[in-house]
């Protein structure tokens, strides 16, 4: 039986690539490696429903019909928008994600990625003051001191203490978690914080506030730290902020507990700062934690294709680009959008109600290999092989290393670059006829 | 779709590859190559005694990868239009993909906007190997160009552990294998052990500054790496960036590098040591308040020297975005400007930063740096030695290059930009006291011909029979101008080429895109002896093991990544 | 009772093994639950189990209880999920991420049973 | 004397792109010139006459051109940008941008306006009577500058981000304002008359003078007396320490 080495987990941002798997039959059958989502992920999809067949809804229900009909209607409900939502692209390739850009500009539409609601503000943050970063190994084989900002790796990255950060080993860092001291900042004791030689207990929302005071503290203004601050005394400010001065190399690491909180992209501005600071002191970098396995290549695809990493609008045949205007939930919130496109998201389960209730309004064309909430109001239904498991592609892990996924067993289903492709050129031929 | 047979008639040739002088004649293409004659049947384009050249050639430019965080952090310059038909947001047509951007515009505008100025070759300039593959992604989206990149070797664990216990066929069998993995064309080394430092926050501070924790001092490195790259015969020269680039006083280093390199002896007919954007490591003065230009010293020096050549990184003003393998520059570069800081550490290999900054007229640090690469090009009395870049989008963005021929050509033109300087900045540079201007011909060598030696590519930055078919026609007569006083109109003309032909197709016509033909991607395959393979492979076979987070089977950049590939074989010399 | 809560979505790991399983009763489990501490529990008068309905300014869901003791006074957690988004708050701040943390929220019992996931969206393609 | 009204057809959800509506392009025009002027409208584009009835008395130049809006135009971005003469009075809310990078004459607005009012705001004046969405007077994404001169005055309540990365110009707000008001500022003049969170936070330059309530004060401003402007005495505060600022914060 065939046994695939060093083949690449395609769930989460971590984009693990030493799994080993079994396939029999066209099965995998046995998975070494990976963690619970993992495994969820490549043994679970012979368990899961699959979506089997194009779907049309007529009369309320989706009935089967046939490809080439699925994508004509997909065809013509994307010609005849005046403004489009493309949404999601990020549990696929860079090469599906080249085509649905494509596709966008070419129907004069609005893309936009996962990164709307997760590390969108991110992007914003480095666009205020840039993104001092490095690759995981880095932190693998230097950090003393690893921070992790509003996220909970032991649920959404299982293997990232493992593999880059607080339990791996490298050459500076031969004690693994021995020699390193772990922080935890957050608003509750998650199960990371657990792990953690120091948590601290932040105040909800406070995010911006701590992250001045550590910045006043490593900067050499105590004074104007008033005796609590987000909830935290000064003694513990002062002393998180020697801990990280005296690192020889610390890593924060942030998620959406800052990304999604008050202050919004300010917080991740104000870390990159913070850790310009630092680096008066000691070496410092830090790294967002990353969901879906090729958020980050959504960003890096579409910046080097248009200039933007997410929230493009095409509607002057020219990229225009402005979160707040042209995200994804902006134009879903304000009604703006009168057709989408969604593949590869689920927008149904992770928009706010008021979002998800206009695309219920709305045509909606669905490109998943698996059905979900969005499948509930989606109108036009086509489904796509596993990227990662049925079809290979690049993706590019949390720290921006692009990693080639593996075709590990064989499909009859299409690919979403494939589809991608159909739609461009079936918009196209409708273009000409009219 | 490759018309077969094309006849340049009337074309006022420009070729130094052939000793080729303004001369009017016809020029035949066939397949794709220059021709002897065609049939009858030929296209016929009549140049009408037009400028013609070889496709032009820019050997070092930040066009892949690393760009994309330059982007990524500077919305606000996809909507700078500074130079108009080169730059800002466009919307898509028949025949181009949407357009936008200035210092670091989208792909598909760098194809198009490096084909309207005429050129039709492009070499990025820097290749985090454990990246490679973002690289050869971007490549794939750069219409019409053909293209090639550096990969980072300088501040590789794997290498300055060979240099340090002096393993220098492991060293050489290393360098093959990290090109073919990374599929590089050549060897490029950033601030030599710098990059390992900044792993710490430091630096290293001159040639002979031990790296921490590796024993080997940059000099050793760039000894190591030269060696292994003459072991090798590859096609292009080890691509050095100096220490110290960016601080007054490095001059010196600059100079001393360059000599360390006359012991090293080519076993390919090209430099032993190119080193680029010598304006930034050209500065004399200690501190930033005596700095003034090193231009003359380190002239001085490559006039009576042969085995090296060099790049400007011409800086324009304006805004620009520095991007650089050397992290600790753009550090420093960030806290003393006040400017955004992005850094990229790659494990075991090399560091990286990209910081936006914008050179102004007004300061007299900005108007010297822009008189040092223009002194540097005046004072070098051979412009062989001299390949024309401004680093982009270090010193400025490329589309500026017709802007910077100018400044070349015209004293006039200088002139009049300089009477905006200060006195400060005046005392501190020699540019005001320089008359030569060049010629069309110079020109051509610096931004064509000396590539197709520099790089060993014949078939590129000249006109010979058998070269590739990558033409240039600019709309300017060269018996009826005079550049030194029409700049302007040089200018103009070099902003959109009147035909660029790439392989024999019209790309570019009236400074119009025509058709978006892929290009290729060049890249080295180094024959090394089995049992050295072998040995080496053990080495790494630890490291990915021990240290690096990606598996040694998932490093390597698969086929799929060069839709349209030339790979250049070399024996080796072992 | 009302308990006044702020409240938080995220991730965890059991939302995320259900990620290609949304139709299955394990991801309604995973998601279609608010955690808050014991003492907040006992406040409200329910356990483990128990439903729970979670009203905010921009609407309201039932879903089932569960104690957490990591989380302090007055925080709340529901998975990220329909369940959460049918009370976070859409506003996108100007700078497109809506309101997915630090929602102010009342909280009490009730005897509704949380609708499963078809349910909950089919009342947005009929409303 | 021009005065040129305009009134919308039918309330529309997809935003009409009215960065051609300016006192600027009107001048002189007649009612059929000004009806064929092309905004966008999504991904196409579209006569003005399509949405708007046009009305148009006299003729004249910007300067003395007047554009109003009758009723609602809370669909209609980018009214006035660039605008260097004339007047807009807007009898309704507004969408974004309006005033976006205007260098001259006044904006109006008889409601509320939505996000990116006066951004990037040369010169000239912009009066909202109604409330302010987010970034007032700010930069476009990336910007190190935002309002660079001119004059915004909200008599109501602004959002999040007040004159973000703002270089020069004065802003009003009679009202509340939300997060993070002149957020790194580097110049100019921003004065809250009511409540305001976590303000100035890395400002290099300029004032800003808060006369309600502060919540969340950024521990990143040193005390440094007091500062008495207009017959008041401020507490004084000097930052912010973060950015080597010499901004000057002054609460009540």
């Amino acid at each position: 039986m065939p046994v695939i080495k060093d083949a690449v987990c395609s769930l989460c941002g971590s984009l693990c690539d030493d799994i080993t798997v079994t396939v029999e039959d066209n099965k995998i059958t046995k998975i070494e490696n990976a963690c619970i989502l993992g495994h969820s992920k490549f043994v679970g999809m012979f368990e899961h429903d699959r979506i089997e067949t194009p779907m049309i809804r007529k009369d309320g229900e989706l009935v089967p019909v046939p490809y080439e009909e699925a994508i004509e209607a997909a065809a013509k409900i994307l010609v005849n928008s005046r403004r489009t939502l493309s949404y999601g692209w990020c549990s696929t390739s860079c090469e599906a994600i080249g085509k649905a850009i494509q596709l966008a500009e070419e129907t004069g539409s609005l893309i936009d990625s996962t990164a709307n609601v997760c590390h969108g503000p991110s992007a914003l943050a480095a666009q205020e003051k840039g993104s001092p970063g490095a690759s995981l190994g880095v932190i693998k084989n230097r950090a003393d001191v690893i921070v992790f900002w509003g996220c909970n790796p032991v649920h959404a990255h299982p293997r990232h203490m493992s593999r880059y950060s607080s339990f791996s080993k490298g050459l500076f860092s031969t004690k693994g978690r021995k020699g390193r001291k772990m922080v935890v900042i957050d608003v509750r004791k998650t199960d990371t914080a657990k792990l953690a030689d120091k948590y601290v207990e932040i105040e909800q929302g406070s995010d911006l506030l701590l992250i001045t005071a550590l910045r006043s503290a490593v900067n050499g203004h105590e004074d104007v730290i008033p005796e609590t601050v987000a909830g935290i005394s000064k003694e513990e400010i002062l002393e998180l902020a020697e801990t990280l001065k005296n690192a020889q190399f610390s890593c924060i690491f942030f998620g959406m507990g800052v990304t999604q909180s008050r202050s919004k992209y300010k917080n991740g501005d104000g870390v990159s700062s913070l850790i310009s600071d630092l680096n008066q002191h000691s070496k410092a970098v830090t790294i967002g934690m990353r969901g879906h396995y090729n958020v980050t290549g959504f960003g890096q695809v579409a910046t080097w294709e248009t200039g933007f990493p997410m929230a493009i609008d095409f509607s002057r045949g020219f990229p225009y680009y402005n979160p707040g205007e042209t995200g994804a939930n902006d134009v879903l919130v304000r009604e703006e959008a009168d057709a989408a496109i969604i593949s590869a998201a689920d927008p149904g389960a992770h928009f706010p109600q008021k979002a998800v209730r206009h695309l219920a309004k709305i045509p909606v064309i669905q490109i998943d290999p698996y059905a979900n909430p969005t499948t509930e109001i989606a109108d036009v239904v086509i489904p796509a092989a596993v990227v990662g498991i049925e079809a290979e592609g690049t993706a590019y892990r949390m720290d921006a290393i692009p990693i080639r996924m593996k075709k590990l067993i064989d499909t009859e289903f299409k690919t979403d670059e494939q589809i991608t492709k159909d739609l461009i050129t079936k918009v196209r031929e409708l273009k000409e006829g009219a | 779709m490759r018309m077969s047979e094309i006849l340049i008639k009337n074309a006022n040739v420009c070729d130094p590859a052939q000793g080729i002088n303004c001369e009017t004649m016809d020029l035949c293409i066939r397949d794709g190559k220059i021709v002897e004659s065609v049939s009858e049947s030929a296209e016929v384009i009549d140049a009408a005694g037009r400028l013609t050249m070889a496709g032009g050639f820019d050997g070092h430019t930040h066009s892949a990868g690393k760009i994309n965080v330059g982007r990524f952090m500077n919305p606000n310059d996809a909507r700078r239009t500074l130079v108009p038909g080169l730059s800002g947001p466009e919307a898509r047509t028949e025949k181009t993909r949407a357009q936008v951007g200035y210092n670091t515009p989208n792909t598909y505008a760098i194809g198009y906007r490096y084909a309207k100025l005429g050129y039709t070759t492009i070499c990025e300039a820097a290749i985090p190997m454990l990246a490679a593959r973002h690289t050869h992604e971007e490549f794939k989206e750069i219409p019409i160009l053909d293209k090639m990149g550096l990969s980072l070797f300088g501040s590789n664990w794997q290498v300055m552990e060979y240099v340090r216990d002096k393993e220098p066929e492991k060293l050489a069998a290393y360098v093959a294998w990290g090109l073919k993995a990374s599929r590089g064309y050549g060897v490029k080394i950033v601030n030599a052990g710098g990059g390992e430092a900044w792993g710490w926050g430091k630096n290293v501070s001159g040639l002979y500054d031990p790296v921490p924790n590796f024993d080997v001092t940059p000099a050793e490195i760039l000894m190591g790496l030269a060696e292994a790259n003459e072991k090798l015969q590859l096609p292009h020269s080890v691509h050095v960036h100096c220490n110290n680039l960016g601080k007054p006083g490095n001059y010196e280093t600059t100079i001393e590098t360059m000599k360390m390199f006359e012991k090293v002896k080519p076993t390919v007919d090209r430099q032993a040591l190119h080193v680029t954007h010598v304006q930034f490591n050209a500065y004399a003065g200690t501190s930033w308040r005596d700095f003034e230009t090193g231009a003359p010293m380190v002239a001085d020096y490559l006039n009576g020297a042969n085995h090296l050549t060099f790049d400007l990184g011409q800086v324009i003003f304006g805004p620009a975005v520095t991007m650089t393998a050397d992290g600790p520059v753009e550090y420093a570069n960030s806290r003393m400007l006040h400017e955004k800081w992005s850094n990229q550490d790659i494990e075991l290999e090399d560091a990286s930063g990209v910081v936006p900054l914008s050179y102004s007229p007004k300061s007299f640090i900005n108007a010297v740096q822009w008189a040092i690469g223009i002194e540097l090009a005046l004072l070098v009395e051979d412009p062989w030695k001299i390949m024309f870049t401004t680093d982009s989008p270090n010193g400025g963005s490329f589309v500026n290059y017709p802007e910077a021929f100018t400044y070349l050509m015209s004293a006039k033109k200088r002139e009049q930009v300089i009477s905006g300087f200060g006195k400060m900045a005046l005392d501190r540079m020699v540019l005001p006291g320089l008359d030569r201007e060049l010629s069309f011909y110079e020109l051509a060598i610096m931004t064509r011909s000396m590539q197709s030696k520099m790089y060993s590519r014949p078939e590129k930055g000249n006109l010979k029979v058998g070269s590739d078919a990558d033409v240039a026609i600019y709309d300017i007569i060269t018996s009826d101008i005079d550049p030194s006083v029409e700049h302007e109109k040089v200018k103009q003309a070099f902003s959109g080429a009147a035909y660029t032909l790439k392989d024999g197709n019209i790309v570019v016509k009236d400074g119009k895109i025509e058709a978006t033909p892929m290009g290729r991607t060049y890249w080295v395959n180094a024959k090394v002896p089995a049992d050295i393979d072998s040995a080496m492979n053990k080495d790494t076979d630890i490291k990915f093991k021990k240290y690096y987070t990606v598996s040694k089977s998932n490093y390597m950049v698969e086929d799929s990544y060069l839709p349209n590939p030339v790979e250049i074989r070399t024996e080796g010399a072992f | 009772m009302k308990l006044k809560a702020n409240l938080i979505s995220g991730r965890t790991a059991d939302q995320g093994a259900h990620l290609e399983a949304k139709t299955y009763r394990g991801y309604f489990d995973a998601c279609a639950y608010c955690e808050l501490n014991s003492a907040d529990l006992d406040k409200l008068g329910v356990s483990e189990g128990n439903s729970l309905k979670v009203a905010t300014d921009f609407g309201e869901v039932v879903v089932f209880a569960k104690a957490n003791d990591g989380n302090p006074d007055g925080l709340a957690f529901i998975p990220m999920g329909p369940w959460a988004n049918t009370v976070l708050d859409p506003d996108t701040h100007g700078c497109g991420m809506p309101g997915l943390k630090g929602v102010p929220s009342e909280i009490e019992a009730t005897e509704e049973k949380p609708l499963d996931m078809k349910s909950l969206m089919k009342q947005y393609r009929e409303d | 004397m021009q005065v040129v009204k305009l009134s919308l057809n039918k309330a529309n959800k997809i935003p009409i792109e009215a960065d051609t509506v300016t006192p600027d392009n009107f001048a002189g025009k007649t009612k059929e010139e000004i009806e064929a002027i092309l905004v966008w409208y999504g991904n196409g584009q579209c006569p003005l006459g399509d949405f708007f009835t046009v009305e148009v008395e006299g003729s004249d130049s910007a300067e003395n051109t007047k554009i109003v809006f009758e009723g609602n135009v809370s669909r209609v971005k980018r009214i006035g940008q660039g605008m260097s003469a004339g007047e807009i009075e807007i009898n309704g809310n507004v969408d974004m941008h309006c005033g976006f990078a205007m260098k001259g004459g006044k904006i109006v607005i008889n409601g509320d306006a939505d996000s990116w009012l006066g951004c990037e705001m040369k010169d000239g004046e912009i009066i909202l009577n109604g409330n302010a969405s987010y970034y007032v007077g700010s930069g476009y994404r990336g910007e190190s500058c935002g309002m660079r001169g001119g004059k915004i005055t909200i008599n109501g309540n602004a959002r999040d981000y007040l004159g973000e990365h703002m270089c020069g110009g004065e802003i009003l707000v009679t009202g509340n304002v939300g997060l993070l008001p002149a957020i790194s500022n580097n110049g100019g003049t921003i004065v809250i008359e009511g409540n305001a969170t976590m303000p100035a936070s890395e400002m290099k330059n300029g004032t800003v003078i808060i006369k309600g309530e502060i919540s969340d004060m950024l521990p990143s401003y040193k005390e440094d007396g007091t500062e008495e402007v207009e017959g008041v005495t401020y507490r004084k505060f000097v930052g912010d320490v973060n950015a080597g600022g010499k901004g000057m914060l002054l609460i009540k």
